[in-house]
């Protein structure tokens, strides 16, 4: 027992010397924390954001700064895991002393350090999380959602297939939050809009299934109009490979939220199914403006690559977080938390505006379908349809009525 | 005291004992015989309750134990010592009997005394009764291989049985060692403890035991004193003279 | 509960098919993994990172010849053999050494050979997800009264009892299958008779592995190829084996069977909770036969 | 010997003093974030140690200790989300719930033996985090539960770091108490060897189960602490890869030791946090220690040193 107690005591004490050294703080810093996932599957969505935010953050530098002072960044890998990703919110906070919060894409991680920057009062500005909650029921001042949420995909899906003449519907999904808030998102709107539409049944598979093919021979002998697909990133490239193979998309018409954003069909190269209809909030040929066209040629210039919906996010939080603090008149939590809520700036798909009462940027949605075109190796969406952001956003009721249930 | 019935146990489709019948009564020294493969060990494991008979019934002082486990059985006062070292190896000569001890006087759900100071002065005892007192306190991995064995029989006693099985408790032994383990037993058989026993050396059986059961292809052959079981033409043939 | 209505024998049939390709995949992977476990004693984890590394190879080797239906047909040839190469490398050096300790320590050694192999894709292969498409023969489905048949699947299917007899045929029939398995029950008598057991246990590791790559390479059309692959995979295997009996090939058929099946037709009776039928298969049948349904080698 | 064993526990003792003391006043000098990883490496540990009972104290292959973790976890923080019961019953609540849990599934895992054994936990606690996972009407599903209404008293991070301090404290000296009792020397003679344990009248099944309840009772309480020092509770708790994780704690620091767990939880929790959020080849970094550790360290950190120790020891008095 004693040699025991020795040698814990000789390694604790040199491990807590090692890692003591306290990083140096820049006094002319703004030093954003970022915690996203670095590794894995879901790390080329974090690496979009964060190109996107150097981007941004290097032009700011450039031209003088927000406030005198730089703008800087530290990563933390949060690895998909909650616990990780707390601890590392917590060492930015706490030894790396950062100014703000922004990051993850997963949407638990994203609640988790929602709750810890209310406890220490630190804006956190959620990149990726598409949990409706993180600015509705779990919403507080410090928290801001830069992403669309599930709430948005509803509405702005239901607008959309309420256009179109499916009658019986069958849902499908990845059995986590995400696809049922998706999922139930979209049928409870479509249901209010178009009273006549029928749900057949639903599937629900495990995040990460391998293989699809049963799911998709067990819909086809249902035989529904059109199927709603409700994967999260990481379910969506691996579906739309099996929908393919097995010829599903040129039976049964379906929809997925992000089916025809970039980084979902890119991967996917030509193996990607036609005719699959898609939402999303961004592509790098539509809108077709001057400004869009100027953030592609920079971010082509800079990453050699094509610009997803993740690198317009990176961008448009950098020159928020640079406008907010402009606003605010002083690097304060407390102000630029202020300073964030209802402000404006434009961006490549025009003005955006971060809601009033829960902190939501309010994003316009595209509604398009596969195809393929000459020119890219891979698909991209036409007949593309705009939702303006009014329609689809969460109205001030809704938003209170989600806080009250808590 | 144990009564054995028309045992019959096979593993897959080998026989390995086909009808033993074996009965022991208080007080005696009772050895079973018979060459490799008889089906000793086997009828053995049997009466512990490590292995279950397909047909037949042990008692044991007028208890049915035969479909009992291992641990019942040894609370009724029957306690096995192996063939092969079987102990504990990881832990220190005292630990090893203080085990069989504190489980016969019902600690094993002691949660909060420190064990050291659990049933010292009766380990010591039973470990100074077997002569393995010097020793106490080192791993018994290191111990010889006689000192070992003579763990075993210290082991099984600290179950306080009234009837102690020993699988050869001579087997790997030097002569010197033999002759103090068998004095040993026959010491604690004066005390009251009830042996039974098998063993290849013939000559140690016939001088030692008070009756021999003498088993050949999973049959009991014959039972009864040494000098009846001397005479039997039918051993003879088949064990003393004939084979080996 | 309207889907009930939507149940036709068509549908039925062709779940079952489809579970039985899947079951196919399964039967392959696990029975590598049972060899191993049975013979070797050694609770392959890295078993899943073999299967995944066959996947990534055999999609590099295809995209070698611009993605070709030839391409793919190479990459599926070439990928289980050089999962083989890695792993015989890896008996040799790493293995061999270990073979007396507990199965906690190989068990937990193989985990790190996991992890070391998840970094080791990651470093060469990045973190993006591969695709890969069938070849152009057997791509889409067949219609057949109503059912859609993937081609790729049937193809799976038919390749299944191919596996199953070849293994058949290596373990029952060839003195090294025969060496194998006197090893599986009594290792020092294998080596007391002068036969050098260290290299029959190579060979045996070395099958393992290979199935685990065809299995990765034969699914690589089917599904997207990430990191995350081995993860899924290593867990069913490991359940298939368990209900089959440890080290029992035949039993990581009837375990595959069961797997895949209960998997394919829980979506189709119960989509909802199809989630939950695999694991709850495993508890029941370990309750009632805790040693798994054949007779395990250990 | 008397008395040298006499003064080796004083020495002990004065160690343990030291460093209770030293960690009691530990949150005056170190900055905030270390305090924070200090209650982490402290519930860390309890939660390896109770590992440990079960696995090696008790030679069983229990290879889904997270889901006692997660249990205790979520039945503190289901009960001071939805109940407004007396915050601190929380902390009986969960473990208690972690223990009942424990017990049911050792009922029907324990006349399993090893690697059978360690599949079938395996799969039942798939099952419970199935349950939790998809239960979003009550335990949030994957998305967990975060702001947990912790008592005032604990909520800051010196505050809870005393509360998990206490009470690790207390549950190690308890787990002490029950490794070095008659019932831990039994569980340390079945794990030695089950059938000769059999043979002197040991309850083998029944000592192993109180074992696994025990072992759980005291995850669920490392659960409730966790939440204590994260206010958030999540299926990732509850995860198998958790549960590797700690045996490879266990193994680190050596599993036939007390504070070995401890140990090894203290090296991995620090190495995850600090080299973790940084690099995204951490994973790596783990899979090279864990193979040095097998080839190298079998016995684990302490282990080493303890076996260093009894060597001297042996070949100073007594033959090897």
């Amino acid at each position: 027992m004693k040699r025991s107690l020795i040698s814990i005591f000789a390694l604790f004490i040199s491990a807590v010397i090692v890692v003591w050294s306290v990083p140096v703080q820049a006094a002319d810093e703004i030093k954003v924390g970022i915690i996203d996932t670095y590794s894995g599957p879901p790390s080329s969505y974090a690496l979009d954001v964060l190109d996107g935010f150097k981007l941004a953050m290097n032009k700011i530098n450039a031209s003088g700064g927000v406030l005198g002072k730089k703008l800087a960044y530290v990563t933390r890998d949060d690895k998909f895991k909650v616990d990780l990703g707390l601890t590392s919110a917590k060492e930015l906070i706490m030894r790396e002393n950062v100014n703000l919060l922004v990051g993850t894409i997963n949407s638990a991680v994203s609640l988790a350090v929602s709750d810890l920057a209310k406890k220490e009062k630190i804006p956190f500005i959620v990149t990726y999380g598409k949990s409706s909650n993180i600015t509705g029921a779990k919403g507080h001042k410090f928290v801001f959602n830069m992403n669309e949420n599930t709430e948005m995909i509803g509405k702005a899906a239901a607008i959309g297939l309420s256009k179109r003449p499916f009658v019986k519907y069958w849902i499908a999904g990845d059995d986590y939050e995400y696809g049922h808030a998706v999922a139930d998102g979209v049928w409870n709107h479509l249901k209010k809009i178009k009273p006549d539409v029928q749900l057949m049944g639903q599937s629900w598979w495990k995040v990460g299934e391998p293989d699809f093919t049963p799911y998709i021979t067990s819909i086809l002998s249902a035989k529904p109009d059109a199927v709603i697909v409700a994967t999260g990133g990481a379910g969506c490239i691996p579906f739309l490979k099996a929908a393919k193979n097995t010829g599903f998309n040129e039976k049964i018409p379906m929809f997925m939220h992000t089916a025809t954003e970039l980084s979902t069909l890119r991967p996917l190269g030509l193996d990607a199914p036609e005719g699959v209809i898609g939402t999303s909030n961004y592509y790098f040929y539509f809108p077709e403006t001057d400004a869009n066209k100027v953030f592609v040629e920079e971010f082509r210039k800079a990453y050699d690559r094509y610009p997803s919906f993740g690198s317009l996010i990176g961008w448009y939080t950098a020159n928020f977080i640079a406008k907010a603090y402009e606003k605010a008149g002083k690097v304060d939590a407390e102000k630029f938390a202020e300073a964030l809520t209802g402000l404006s700036i434009d961006t490549p798909i025009g003005p955006l505006t971060v809601g009033k009462f829960d902190n939501q940027l309010m994003l316009p949605m595209f509604m398009g379908v596969t195809k393929k075109v000459a020119g890219y190796d891979f698909l991209i969406a036409s007949e593309i349809m705009t939702i303006p952001a009014q329609e689809i956003v969460t109205t001030e009721e809704e938003v209170k009525k989600a806080r009250e249930q808590k | 005291m144990l009564k054995v019935n028309d045992i019959q146990k096979s593993f897959d489709r080998f026989v390995a004992v086909k009808r033993a019948n074996l009965e022991v009564s208080q007080g005696e020294i009772v050895a079973v015989i018979g060459p490799n493969g008889a089906g000793k060990s086997t009828l053995f494991k049997i009466i512990s309750g490590h292995l279950k008979p397909d047909k037949g019934t042990i008692s044991f002082r007028g208890k049915d134990i035969t479909s009992m486990a291992p641990h019942q059985i040894c609370r009724h006062g029957l306690s096995l010592s192996y063939q092969i070292v079987n102990i504990f190896n990881r832990q220190t000569v005292f630990e090893n009997v203080q085990i069989s001890v504190l489980s016969r006087i019902g600690k094993a759900f002691d949660f909060f005394t420190p064990s050291r100071n659990v049933a010292v002065p009766e380990t010591d005892e039973i470990l100074a009764s077997v002569g393995l007192l010097g020793v106490r306190d080192r791993i018994c991995g290191s111990l010889s291989h006689g000192e070992q064995k003579v763990l075993e029989i210290a082991i099984a006693l600290g179950s306080k049985p009234e009837l102690l099985i020993l699988d050869e408790p001579t087997a790997g032994m030097s002569p010197e060692e033999t002759f103090a383990t068998i004095s040993l037993l026959e010491k604690l058989n004066k005390e009251g403890l009830t042996i039974l026993f098998c063993e290849h050396d013939i000559e140690l059986v016939f001088s030692f035991a008070n009756r021999i059961m003498v088993m050949q292809q999973g049959i009991s052959i014959i039972q009864g004193p040494p000098a009846e079981v001397r005479e039997n033409r039918e051993v003879r043939e088949a064990y003393i003279g004939g084979s080996d | 509960m309207d889907w009930l209505s939507t149940l036709t024998a068509g549908g039925l049939v062709q779940q079952f098919i489809v579970g039985l390709s899947r079951s196919t995949i399964l039967f392959i992977v696990s029975s590598g993994l049972s060899l191993v476990l049975g013979v070797l004693r050694i609770p392959n984890v890295a078993h899943g990172s073999l299967y995944m590394l066959g996947a990534f190879l055999c999609f590099s080797i295809a995209s070698l010849f611009d993605n070709s239906s030839m391409g793919f047909w190479i990459g599926l040839a070439l990928a289980p053999f050089c999962v083989a190469f890695v792993s015989l490398v890896a008996e040799r050096t790493l293995f061999s050494r270990l073979y007396d300790r507990e199965h906690l320590m190989l068990l937990l050694f193989t985990f790190a050979l996991m992890l070391l192999c998840r970094d080791a894709v990651k470093i060469i292969w990045g973190s993006e997800y591969r695709s890969l498409a069938p070849p152009v023969a057997l791509q889409g489905s067949f219609s057949v009264f109503g059912m859609l048949l993937p081609k790729y699947n049937l193809f799976l299917l038919g390749l299944g009892p191919f596996v199953a007899v070849g293994l058949w045929f290596l373990t029952q029939k060839t003195k090294i299958g025969k060496i194998a398995r006197a090893a599986a029950v009594d290792r020092d008598m294998v080596g007391a008779v002068g036969i050098n057991v260290s290299w029959v246990f190579a060979f045996v590791f070395v099958i393992g592995c290979f199935l685990a790559g065809l299995g990765g390479a034969l699914v690589a059309p089917t599904q997207n190829i990430n990191q995350g692959m081995d993860h899924t995979l290593i867990m069913e295997a490991f359940l298939i084996v368990i209900i089959g009996g440890l080290g029992n090939v035949w039993g990581a058929l009837l375990g595959a069977l069961i797997f895949g099946l209960t998997d394919s037709m829980g979506i189709l009776v119960w989509p909802q909770f199809s989630i939950v039928f695999p694991y709850a298969v495993v508890v029941i049948v370990l309750i009632f036969r805790p040693t798994g349904l054949l007779k395990s080698t250990w | 010997m008397g008395l040298s064993r006499a003064s080796s526990k004083l020495v002990s003792l004065s160690f343990l003093f030291i460093g209770l003391l030293a960690l009691s006043v530990a949150p005056l000098f170190l900055p905030r974030f270390f305090i924070y990883l200090t209650a982490l490496v402290l519930l860390t540990g309890l939660l390896a140690t109770s590992l440990n009972l079960a696995l090696g104290f008790g030679g069983m292959y229990q290879f889904n200790h997270s889901v006692f973790y997660g249990l205790g976890a979520y039945g503190l923080s289901l009960m001071l989300i939805k109940t407004s019961l007396p915050p601190l019953l929380g902390y009986i609540v969960g473990p208690v719930i972690s223990a009942i849990m424990a017990l049911i599934m050792g009922i029907i895992c324990v006349r399993l033996s090893k690697l059978y054994f360690g599949m079938l936990q395996l799969s039942l606690g798939s099952l419970v985090w199935v349950v939790i996972y998809r239960w979003y009407s009550f335990t949030g599903g994957d998305d967990g539960l975060h702001g947990v209404p912790i008592p005032q008293l604990f909520s800051s991070v010196t505050g809870s770091y005393y509360f998990t301090l206490v009470v690790t404290f207390f549950c190690m000296v308890i787990l002490y108490f029950i490794v070095h009792s008659p019932f831990g020397r039994i569980l340390q003679a079945i794990r030695d060897n089950p059938e000769r344990s059999a043979s002197v009248g040991i309850r083998v099944r029944l000592q192993q189960l109180i074992a696994l309840v025990i072992a759980g009772f005291f995850a669920g309480v490392a659960g409730g602490l966790f939440v204590t020092v994260e206010g958030s509770a999540f299926p990732d708790l509850l995860s198998w890869t958790l549960s590797l994780e700690l045996i490879i704690m266990c193994l680190l620091g050596g599993w036939f030791t007390f504070f070995g767990p401890m140990l090894g939880a203290a090296i991995i929790v620090c190495l995850r946090a600090l080299v973790g959020g940084y690099t995204e080849f951490w994973t790596l970094a783990l899979a090279i220690i864990l193979m040095l550790l097998i080839y190298f360290l079998p016995e684990g950190a302490l282990g080493f040193f303890e076996r260093i120790w009894h060597g001297k020891a042996s070949a100073s008095g007594e033959v090897k």
